[in-house]
Order: structure tokens, then C-alpha cells, then sequence
């Protein structure tokens, strides 16, 4: 018998039970990626979540650890949503090494579940981004789009997926398209306006919202995305702090500068659904493991990750600064945690003893 | 003579900063080791000399000044090792003695033949006696250093265990077995009685 | 900015709730036991009696071993002011004081008083009722419930006569009376409200007439409002509708930690290292009220307590008057336990009450519960620590605004600084933060560890102070004692050259020839020499 | 204006002394361990850098150029960083000891940081004014400062997570030190220069 200490009653809550949670809520999201890119979204979803869970598997039991771990849910979650931030163009190769990389490197060698310092499956993508940015920046065209692109049946699909576009006897030309966030780039790049580009893309607010633009696997569809995102927040399985102060300060930040000069700056409402932001607010910066643990500590984070999202967007290389955004704030959630606490009952704020 | 000047720049530089130094050198002038003062505050001040040194604040200078090892205080144990470390900056090193139970001296004094050998002996002035008369040691002052143990001619003190006082019980770090200890502490009650009657 | 940020966070968060910051809503195992009348507990064999029943200092037994004593007769004498006497719970012959195992997690033993009862169950009438107790000075008042030995009933048995005080400086206004029982099974308290609400608005008005404040408020929560009708009806009849009214609270634990009630009654926070009192407000439990009531107007000693005997492993559950000193094997067998293999008995609620490691343990004034639990359930609650994956859900939770995770984590890694510096001290131990973590860390273990560390090393630190300070003495003392032999030594050569000179000059004088030169060198050189000795001589002794 | 800011913000980000041009990683490495070190550690070398530019703009502006000898410009500017360096070591030790102490040999290694170097010759190189090679070698410090408080606070969090030995130490801390670095890529383009 050992010496245990009270409360000798627990809530329930489980690990186990949090993962299988966010899996859950990321459902409607999958199944819009199935939608919009057919078998392709299948491969690429079986590929991360399967390597996933074998490369757990095998870490695990080389460390000598309880092989009943990948069964925690941490694992298929990083899976799940490395494919969903992957654009639906990778090769399996690629996929493969990034569900390695996420559970290796991102996870297992900082000691595994709990001690990762940066969102594993982010990891992962920020490597390819900056190693394959062909690749991580191509986007294949939506199935409703281009109905008479033979792209989409399993053995086409299967062919792309293993060999290449030269299997298919396509071109990457042919079958790719910029999404609305890189063609606004390349577009005020060029001295275009942002009205005038958004026009000339065909952009619809609307179709950002439900889900019909081109993107990450998951990125398709904001609505899905909430649908789980809202669940999760009525849950507690996520709190509010982080998805509300980070959505907010795009909002913020991108209208007041598209009050100052709308040519230059792309409105709110465009930031909000482009991109993989509902994605990262709701799924990726909640990343318990990495992101801070007080509430006051989230709001920060959020803040933080706004901003970097918004300045990366606007002024910098990357079309997409959403997922650079987090991991940069990963890097700041021990000082977070440590400089930004709660005020502790009866004691002003600041002071602490 | 092209070649002077550079080194004559060079020099006059170097002349201008090196007094400066000199200057600022006298101004934040640092007069003895504050840190081997914060060192010995962390050392538990038992003055038993396992370190090899002849005190705690011999040791403390040691550690502070030439950089000797952290990890001889044994009754400090893992912990003053880390805090030592912590302050002075360097990698921790394991102690190599075994961290023991606190003790204290015991002296069976139906058999002390009033030497008064291990009261000189006492670091912390802890033991009473005469001689010719039983000493006794205060065992609320006694450090454990044991170093009244080697002048005793008859080899009448003992080292006991301290018992565990409910008001000082504390938890242990979880995970700890109950069994264990419960078992400990009845032997040691057992051997307490033993001690006494023998 | 971020104070604005931390009030849109207070009063939107999830997991806090109107009242107090913070806390955890329970299941429905009060059912269990709401509403079962108080029964009596029959006379066991032997009472037990701590000579410790509450915070502060141990008392002294004052019986003698075969001595008889009655019903409420003191048998241990309070030392110092914060303590409290102990009382006998029946008549019967004292067999003998010895140390015998208390209701506390380390199994540890106290100095007890066991007392073999006669059956015969006679009172002792030294305390004198006071009925009409507004005619009585407070200060007198005040000696009565310390004499009837009345501590906190509500578990922190902290010595009540202190609290009644009356200070200049901090005039108490409100008195609240705790009738929250926010621990899951527990139902002592509410049942007390049912069936003696008299006593208890009695008490209270004891208790208003004591400290002059005017006004009191009974405390209840939402899950218990048959209590909270009970209580009105009688403040009704009773005419004290004008002093004392009944407040109702959402339920929510924990609410009955007295910063989180004042909290969630007043809306403000008892400041760090402050009091309740210094906010003008006092705050007893209902039982303590009732003791109150039973010590001033009947003139009876704290000698038994009610008591929920509940729990999974409890076929006959049930709310129970105890005389204090009872054994608890004795209590559960009286609800129907009749294996004792294979539960585990809890001494007070399931979130703040310890697990005992034998059966074998006396009713003391804390105990508000006693809950046998199968092992099974106690083992799915202790289930294996798995890794924190920082969700947070502890600090939302948290009543005092903590960030427990981050705190176990440095108390894990013995890090009792950085710990102090995150607030170890503010944690009550309610619990709430192990109870909803998904990774089933114990993180009020860790607090309570890295507590009882930073005691253990402040009296080390203490003690190490105390040598050093014993060893400097020591080695002025040697110094000293060295340099008065040198001096006595240096004396007695003086004198010696002295003579010798003398001598020499006698000689000399004989000889006519004076060389003084030769005389006087290895004077100095004789006095120069012990000084150095003195010097260098305690640091060989050390060695 | 604008262009201070470029500078600035150039220097903090886009072109992070440690994450994208890779100087000054021997203390990066060397005294990230602890948060306080860290910091003691960013505010040393914010001084020294901050005022090594300016001095080594004098000296190259006023002595070096002047004199035809801007040859020997390493070897003075040398000079200028080892003075100011004893001169924080000897403020350091008077006002925080165990700061020094926690230092330890990273504080004279200043002297020979590549980054304090560095910082001094690339604005001689960039040609700066004077209060834009101020500005630039406060900026270079403080991006300098702000990867290293970071990556202590990271290396805190590792301290006690249950890395598998093989990794444990160096390795990890490269690990993440590369994570890092990727990361700060995504501040590219930022600053057209």
C-alpha cells in the first residue's frame, strides 16, 4: 500500500477521453475533405494517420515504454491533423516522412506525450514548407470545380498519389490552382488591387464558408471546422481563450488596416476564412501540450498568435503565416507561463507573495 | 616609416582604454567572496569534516573560491549538492556516500566512565557531563557528526535513528510505499528498546 | 489591460461560476444519506481520547490511571492559548494513557486517554447552564467555550473561543454560518439543520450577543433547501428574522472553505496572510453553532458530534450521533460492515478527508464523515499517473487562482522555489484540480510534499543557524580559554625574566659590566610567540 | 524613420543573428540552461553589442579611415570589444555575483563572440550612418536576447521532461535549437533589403 493523498474521488476525465474528443470534432472537416478531393483526401488521411500510429508504435517499444500508449488517441490526433494541413498534392513520400518527423522528432524524443515544446503535426509542416515549398504550395483543383479533370477515380488517384502527375499524364500546371491566399499575394505583388484580385479569383465569402475554395485538405470548409471547434469549447475539451482572443485580434488587426488603405489590405472577413486560420484557432493553438495552461496565459497566446499570423500574411514571404504563427508562440509558452499567471486569491496582481 | 604609424595609433588606443580599465577596476573594486557566505548558509553547519575540510565555512570557502567539487557535504545531501550547484553555476555531481536516516549520538551511560574526551570532541558544545560523571548529549542540539564517536574510550555512544515526530511527519513524495516505512519505523522502535535495556 | 482581460476571464470563464472563482460541481452521493434521521451510536467498550483533538497545542492529562471520571469531566487540561480541553464521553475508569494510533494519514500515534466506560453513563454538572446568556458578560462567555472544549466542527477544529472575539480595531459585522457541506456523500451538517435548527439560531445568536455583531447570515446550498426552509420557518417562530437571515448559494464545491464562502457571500477576497476577521466577518460552521448553543445554555462539554457513516462498502448507511472517542471499527459495525478485508476507511469527505490504514481509530472532534470504501473504487480514483499534457484544466478549476499542473511540476522536480514562487502556500488542498485532471496526477500529494519540504528545510536551515551559532561559541570560547593560559603562562615568564633579571643585575652589578640588550631580546621574542598560537591553535582543535 | 525601423526589425527577425545567420551560438548554447542567466546573460551582450558598433563606427569613421589603415580593422575593433567586455565583467561582479557566477566562462568569451564581432564589421560593411550602426548593433542584441530568453524557457520545460538518453543534453537542445530556426523562416521577406 502506498500513501495517497486525497481527493479519493475523481471527475472521469481522461486522456484518452480529451483525444478522442478532437478526433471527433475534426470529423465533419475530413469528411469535407473527402468531398472536395475525393480518394486523393483518403489516401492522404489513412497514410499520416496510419504512419502515425506505427511510427508510435515502433518508438514506444524501442524506448521500452508501454506499447499501450499509442492507443491514447495523441498519436491518430496527430495523424489526423497532419493531413488535414497538408495540401491534398503531396506524394506518399512526403506524407510519410511527415508523420515520422511529427512523431519522432516532434514528439517522442522530447520524452513523448506531454513534453513535446511545439505542435508535432505543425512541426512537421513548417519542414516541408520550407524543404518541398513546390509542393506545400500547390493546390490541386477542387472535384465541383473542374468536373472534366480526370483526377479523381480511385486508380487515377492512386497512380497520382504513388508516381507522381507524370503517371496521370497531367502537368502540375494543369491540375493545380492558387489559393485565394497566394494569389492575393502574387496579385498585390504586381500592383493590383485587393478588390480587383479577389474579383478576378472569383472569391465568394460565401464559398470560403462552407467550403468550396482550394487549400490544405482541411482548410476547405470554416463551417466544419466551427461545427467541432464549438462542440469542443460547450465540452470544456478546449477552452475559449485561445480560438476567440487569436480570431479576434485578426479580426481587429486586418479591419483597421483595411479602414486605412483597402487596396493594400485584405478585409477581415477574408483573413478569417482564408487559409488554414479556423483551422490553426480551433485545433492547432489549442494544442494543450503546447500552448499555455492559465487562461489569462491563453489570451496572450492568442493575441500573440494573431498578430504573427496578420504580419506574416501581409508583409512577408509565406502567403500563409497561420501555422509559422503558432509554432513561433510554442516557442514562447514556457515564458508565457512563467511571466503571465493568474492572480492568486487575496493577492493583488503582479504580487505574488 | 610609413609602417609606425598604425602601431603608433594602435599603441596610444591601447594606452588610453588600459587606463581607463585601471580606473574602473579601483571603482567597482569587489573586497572579499560574497558568494562563499551564500554557500555556507546552504551547508547544514553539522562541522563533521566528512567534506575533508575543518568546518562547514572552510568548505564553503573552498567551493567558492578554488572551485572544489560540490558534492562532499554528506549530510546535506542531495540537496544542499543542488543548491551548491545551482549557485555556483556548474553541473551537479552525485554525492558518492550513501544519503543516510538523520541520526544523533546516543551514550549508554551506565557505561561512560565520565571521560569528558567526547565533550572536547563536540563541535556544537551539545554534550553535559563532568568528569567522573555521566555525560549525557542534548539531543535537540546534536548535529549527527559522530565525531564524538573515535575519543571515546569505551565506545559507549551509539547512533540512533531520530523518531519520527507526528508534528514534523510530512508526505512523502507520492508513490512512496506505506508498508516500508511502517516497517522501518516499528524496528527502529523495537531497537530503541533494546538499546535502552541493554 | 490585463486586469481588464482577467475580470472578462472571471465572468466569462467556463469553469468558474457565479460566487467564487473557480470549484467543481459533484455528483448526487449526498442522496445517499440526505434525509436518514440522526440515530445514536450505542456505548463502545473502551473510548479513546486524544489528548489532541484540534489545532494548536497538545493538552496535559490531568486523571490519574484508575481514577473514575464522569460524562463531560475534563481529563486533559489545555497548555498554552491555543488549545482547548478534552473531555470525557461517558463515566468509567481510566485504564491507562498511552500512545494509541489517531484518525491522521501518516498512522502515526498520540498520547491518549483510554477509559473503560461502567455502563452507568453519569453526567458531570460542574458547567452551569447559562440561559440567559445576554445577561452574561462576553468575556465570560468566551471562558465557557473554551472550558466546553469547542473547536470547528466542520473539520479544521480550530479552537472556537478564539474567534469570538471582540477586537477595537477589526468590529466584526457579519457572522456566517456554514451550512454548505459541499464534500460529496457527506450529510451530517444538513441533517443537523433539519432536526435541530433551534439550537443552531440559538447558537448563533450566542454568537451574535458575543462578538456584538448584527447581523447573521446561514449559508446554504441549493442542493439542501428543505434545510433552508427549515431554518427560515424556525428564524420565523423564533422571532430573529430581523438579525439572521438565510442565504441561498448555487451548489458548487468548494463552497464551504471559509475564504471561498466569504468570497461567494461577499464578493470580496480575504486579503493574503489577512483574516476573516480583518474584514469585519466571522465564520463558523452549523455544528460549532450548535455546540455553542449546548456549552452556554445546558452547560455541556463537546463530548459527542454527528457523523455520516457512508460509503460504497456501508450496507446500512446512516447519519449518526457519536460520542467523541469511539472506535471507528465499532461505528461501521453498527452500520453493517462486518468484513473489514478489503476497505478502505475514510476519515472525513472523499475530497479533503484522508485514507486511515487501520480500523482501529477513535472519533475525534474533526470527524465530520466516516466513509468505508471498497479498495476497487479507492484504486479506479488513485488510478496511475500518466504525463501531463497541460490542459489546464486545474487552474480553472483552481478556487485560489493557481496554476496547479506547472506547481506540481516543480514540487515533482524539487524545485521548492520556483514552487513558493508560484503561490505553493495560497493551495487549501481542496482537491478540485486532482479530481478533474485527465492525466490522474495527484497534484495536491505534490502540494502537500513540496509543503512539508519547504517545513523541512526551513527547520534545517533553523537548525544549521543554531549550530553555527553553538560552533562559533565554541570556538571563541576555545580561543579565549587558549589565550588566557598564553596570558597566565606569559605572566608567570614575565615574572621568571623578572626574577632573572633581577638575578642577572645582581650579578651584573657584581660584575660591573651591564649588557641589556642581551636581557631584553628574548623577552620580546617569548611575548610575541603565544599570540600567534592563539591565533591559529582553535583551528587545528577543529581539525 | 522608416528605415530605422527596417533596420531594427531587419535585425531583431528577419536576420536573427542566431536563428538565421548562425553567430553567437557558442553562448546560445552555453548559457541558455536558466531563464535568469538568460536574461543577465541578453542584457551583457546588448551593452557590449550596442556599444561596440558605435565605438567601432568611431574608430573606423575617425582613426581607421583617416589614417589609411583599414586593414587592421580587426584587430582594433578587437581591442574595443575586449575593453568594454572586462568592463561589464568587472560591473557584473561587483553588482551581481552570482550572475558572474552563473556566467562564468561565457562572460570574457564575449570577447572573442563572433556575433559582437560580427555585429561591428557588417556595419562597417552595410556602410550605415551612425545612429543607423547604434541602431543596428541594439537591434542585432536585443534579437539576439530575445532567441536566447526564449530558448531558456524552452530548455527549462526540457529539463524535466523524460527525454531518452541518447538525446538527453546536446542533442536535444540542437533539436530544438533547429526547430527554432525553421520557425523564424517563416519571418523572411518581412524587410525587403
Amino acid at each position: 500500500m502506498i500513501f495517497l493523498s486525497s481527493p479519493h474521488q475523481h471527475g472521469g476525465n481522461s486522456i484518452q477521453l480529451t483525444m478522442f474528443s478532437v478526433i471527433i470534432a475534426l470529423i465533419p472537416a475530413a469528411m469535407v475533405s473527402v468531398y472536395l478531393y475525393g480518394w486523393l483526401a483518403v489516401f492522404l488521411l489513412t497514410t499520416c494517420i496510419g504512419v502515425s500510429l506505427a511510427t508510435e508504435f515502433f518508438a514506444l517499444k524501442w524506448m521500452g515504454k508501454e506499447t499501450d500508449r499509442v492507443w491514447d488517441g495523441s498519436a491518430g490526433l496527430t495523424g489526423l491533423l497532419l493531413a488535414l494541413i497538408l495540401p491534398a498534392a503531396v506524394p506518399w513520400w512526403m506524407a510519410v516522412f511527415a508523420a515520422v518527423f511529427a512523431i519522432v522528432l516532434g514528439k517522442q524524443l522530447y520524452g513523448g506525450l506531454g513534453h513535446n515544446p511545439f505542435n508535432p503535426a505543425l512541426a512537421a509542416r513548417v519542414v516541408l514548407l520550407i524543404s518541398f515549398p513546390l509542393h506545400m504550395t500547390s493546390w490541386i483543383v477542387p472535384m465541383h470545380m473542374d468536373a472534366s479533370l480526370d483526377m479523381y477515380s480511385f486508380i487515377t488517384s492512386l497512380k497520382f498519389f504513388f508516381l507522381g502527375p507524370d503517371a496521370v499524364q497531367q502537368t502540375w500546371d494543369a491540375i493545380t490552382m492558387a489559393s485565394p491566399l497566394g494569389y492575393l499575394k502574387t496579385e498585390l505583388g504586381q500592383g493590383v488591387t485587393v478588390t480587383e484580385a479577389l474579383v478576378n479569383y472569383h472569391y465568394s465569402t460565401l464559398h470560403a464558408f462552407i467550403g468550396r475554395e482550394a487549400g490544405s485538405l482541411g482548410e476547405g470548409s470554416a463551417l466544419a471546422l466551427l461545427m467541432g471547434g464549438v462542440w469542443l469549447m460547450a465540452r470544456h475539451t478546449i477552452s475559449w481563450h485561445i480560438p476567440i482572443s487569436y480570431l479576434l485580434t485578426m479580426a481587429v488587426l486586418a479591419g483597421l488596416f483595411n479602414l486605412i488603405n483597402p487596396d493594400v489590405y485584405a478585409p477581415p472577413m477574408f483573413h478569417l476564412l482564408a487559409g488554414g486560420l479556423i483551422l490553426c484557432a480551433f485545433f492547432m493553438a489549442t494544442d494543450p501540450v503546447s500552448s499555455p495552461s492559465s487562461g489569462i496565459g491563453k489570451i496572450v497566446f492568442g493575441i500573440g498568435c494573431g498578430i504573427l499570423t496578420w504580419v506574416i500574411r501581409t508583409f512577408g514571404n509565406y502567403p500563409e503565416g497561420a501555422m509559422f504563427a503558432v509554432v513561433l508562440m510554442n516557442m514562447a509558452t514556457p515564458l508565457i507561463d512563467y511571466y503571465v499567471r493568474p492572480r492568486v486569491y487575496g493577492h493583488k496582481r503582479g504580487k505574488q507573495s | 616609416m610609413d609602417f609606425l604609424y598604425p602601431v603608433l595609433i594602435f599603441a596610444t588606443l591601447a594606452l588610453i582604454i588600459g587606463t581607463g580599465l585601471a580606473f574602473a577596476s579601483r571603482y567597482f573594486y569587489v573586497e572579499g567572496d560574497p558568494l562563499a557566505d551564500k554557500v555556507d548558509a546552504l551547508l547544514p553547519q553539522t562541522q563533521c569534516g566528512q567534506c575533508g575540510y575543518p568546518g562547514c565555512r572552510p568548505y564553503a570557502d573552498a567551493v567558492a573560491g578554488s572551485g572544489v567539487a560540490v558534492n562532499h557535504c554528506v549530510p546535506g545531501g542531495e540537496r544542499t549538492m543542488l543548491a551548491i550547484a545551482d549557485i555556483m553555476g556548474v553541473e551537479p555531481k552525485a554525492i558518492e556516500e550513501e544519503e543516510t536516516a538523520p541520526v544523533v549520538a546516543y551514550i549508554r551511560e551506565d557505561e561512560c566512565i565520565g571521560c569528558t574526551l567526547c565533550i572536547k570532541a563536540c563541535p556544537v558544545d551539545c554534550i553535559i557531563g563532568a568528569p567522573k560523571q555521566y555525560h549525557t548529549i542534548v539531543t535537540d542540539h546534536c548535529t549527527g557528526c559522530t565525531l564524538c564517536l573515535e575519543p571515546c574510550p569505551v565506545d559507549c555512544i551509539d547512533m540512533v535513528e531520530t523518531p519520527e515526530l507526528l508534528e514534523h511527519w510530512s508526505w512523502p513524495v507520492p508513490g512512496t510505499k506505506r508498508a516500508v516505512k511502517a516497517e522501518k519505523r516499528k524496528a527502529q522502535h523495537d531497537g530503541k528498546i533494546e538499546g535502552t535495556d541493554a | 489591460m490585463l486586469n481588464i482581460w482577467h475580470k472578462i476571464q472571471q465572468s466569462l470563464s467556463l469553469g468558474s461560476a457565479q460566487g467564487f472563482t473557480g470549484g467543481i460541481v459533484h455528483g448526487n452521493q449526498y442522496k445517499i444519506t440526505a434525509g436518514h434521521p440522526i440515530v445514536a451510536c450505542a456505548l463502545p467498550e473502551l473510548f479513546i481520547h486524544p489528548i489532541k483533538q484540534h489545532i494548536g497545542e497538545p493538552c496535559e492529562p490531568i486523571v490519574e490511571v484508575g481514577e473514575r471520571v464522569l460524562r463531560g469531566q475534563m481529563i486533559a487540561k489545555p497548555q498554552g492559548y491555543l488549545s482547548v480541553p478534552v473531555h470525557a464521553s461517558t463515566s468509567g475508569t481510566v485504564t491507562c494513557i498511552e500512545e494509541h494510533t489517531i484518525p491522521h494519514p501518516s498512522g502515526l500515534g498520540m498520547i491518549s486517554i483510554h477509559i473503560k466506560p461502567d455502563g452507568m453513563d453519569e453526567t458531570d454538572e460542574s458547567l452551569h447552564p447559562l440561559p440567559n446568556y445576554r445577561s452574561v458578560d462576553a468575556t465570560e462567555l468566551r471562558e465557557r467555550v473554551r472550558d466546553a472544549g469547542v473547536a470547528g466542527l466542520g473539520g479544521a477544529v480550530f479552537p472556537t473561543f478564539i474567534k469570538l472575539v471582540q477586537d477595537q480595531q477589526n468590529q466584526i459585522d457579519t457572522v456566517l454560518l456554514n451550512g454548505i457541506e459541499c464534500e460529496p456523500w457527506l450529510t451530517c451538517d444538513h441533517q443537523l439543520m433539519l432536526e435541530k435548527a433551534h439550537e443552531i439560531i440559538s447558537g448563533l445568536d450566542i454568537i451574535l450577543h458575543m462578538v456584538e455583531a448584527d447581523k447573521g447570515i446561514i449559508v446554504i446550498e441549493d442542493n439542501k433547501l428543505d434545510a433552508a426552509d427549515v431554518m427560515k420557518q424556525t428564524l420565523s417562530d423564533m422571532g430573529l428574522t430581523d438579525s439572521i437571515y438565510v442565504q441561498v448559494l448555487p451548489t458548487r464545491y468548494p463552497q464551504g472553505g471559509e475564504r471561498q464562502l466569504i468570497q461567494a457571500v461577499t464578493g470580496k477576497e480575504v486579503p493574503a496572510g489577512g483574516l476573516p476577521l480583518h474584514m469585519g466577518v466571522l465564520s463558523l460552521n452549523v455544528g460549532t453553532s450548535k455546540a455553542v448553543y449546548d456549552a452556554v445554555c445546558l452547560g455541556e462539554p463537546l463530548t459527542e458530534r454527528i457523523i455520516t457513516v457512508s460509503g460504497d462498502a456501508v450496507p446500512k448507511p446512516a447519519n449518526m450521533s457519536v460520542r467523541l472517542g469511539t472506535s471507528m471499527h465499532f461505528l461501521l459495525k453498527q452500520c453493517g460492515v462486518e468484513h473489514f478485508d478489503g476497505i478502505k476507511i475514510m476519515h472525513g469527505g472523499p475530497m479533503m478527508g484522508e485514507l486511515l490504514n487501520q480500523d482501529d481509530v477513535p472519533v475525534v472532534k474533526g470527524s465530520n464523515g466516516i466513509l468505508a470504501m471498497n479498495q476497487q473504487t479507492i484504486m479506479r480514483a488513485h488510478h496511475q499517473e500518466e504525463p501531463c499534457i497541460r490542459c489546464g484544466d486545474c487552474g480553472d478549476v483552481c478556487p485560489a487562482g493557481l496554476m496547479p499542473n506547472l506547481l506540481a511540476a516543480h514540487c515533482k522536480e524539487n524545485q521548492f522555489e520556483r514552487a513558493e514562487d508560484y503561490s505553493l502556500f495560497d493551495c487549501i488542498e481542496c482537491g478540485a484540480c486532482s479530481y478533474v485532471c485527465p492525466s490522474h496526477i495527484p497534484l495536491v500529494h505534490y502540494f502537500r510534499y513540496g509543503k512539508g519540504q519547504v517545513a523541512q528545510i526551513q527547520r534545517e536551515k533553523t537548525f544549521a543557524e543554531e549550530s553555527r551559532q553553538r560552533s562559533e561559541k565554541r570556538d571563541a570560547r576555545l580561543a579565549k580559554e587558549l589565550a588566557d593560559k598564553e596570558e597566565k603562562r606569559r605572566v608567570a615568564k614575565a615574572k621568571k625574566e623578572a626574577r632573572a633579571k633581577a638575578l642577572a643585575e645582581k650579578e651584573a652589578a657584581e660584575k660591573v659590566v651591564v649588557d641589556k640588550d642581551n636581557v631584553e631580546q628574548p623577552d620580546v621574542e617569548q611575548t610575541d610567540k603565544p599570540e600567534v598560537k592563539v591565533d591559529e591553535k582553535p583551528a587545528e582543535d577543529k581539525a | 524613420m522608416t528605415e530605422f525601423g527596417i533596420i531594427l526589425l531587419s535585425a531583431v527577425l528577419v536576420n536573427n543573428y542566431v536563428l538565421t545567420k548562425f553567430l553567437g551560438i557558442c553562448p546560445f548554447l552555453g548559457v541558455s540552461g536558466k531563464l535568469e542567466t538568460a536574461i543577465g546573460m541578453s542584457f551583457a551582450v546588448m551593452f557590449v553589442m550596442t556599444l561596440a558598433s558605435t565605438a567601432s563606427w568611431i574608430i573606423q569613421q575617425l582613426i581607421l579611415i583617416p589614417f589609411d589603415i583599414v586593414y587592421l580593422q580587426t584587430v582594433f575593433f578587437i581591442l574595443i570589444i575586449a575593453a568594454l567586455v572586462q568592463f561589464v565583467e568587472m560591473v557584473m561582479h561587483k553588482t551581481s555575483p552570482v550572475l558572474y557566477q552563473g556566467l562564468g566562462i561565457f562572460l570574457p568569451l564575449i570577447t572573442t563572440n563572433c556575433a559582437v564581432l560580427g555585429v561591428a564589421i557588417l556595419n562597417v560593411q552595410q556602410d550605415y550612418s551612425f545612429f543607423a550602426s547604434v541602431l543596428y548593433g541594439f537591434g542585432a542584441a536585443v534579437g539576439f536576447g530575445l532567441v536566447l530568453v526564449l530558448f531558456s524557457g524552452l530548455r527549462e520545460r526540457l529539463e524535466a521532461a523524460p527525454i531518452p538518453e541518447a538525446f538527453k543534453g546536446s542533442p536535444i537542445t540542437l533539436i530544438t535549437a533547429g526547430m527554432m530556426a525553421l520557425a523564424f523562416m517563416g519571418f523572411a521577406g518581412l524587410v525587403k533589403v
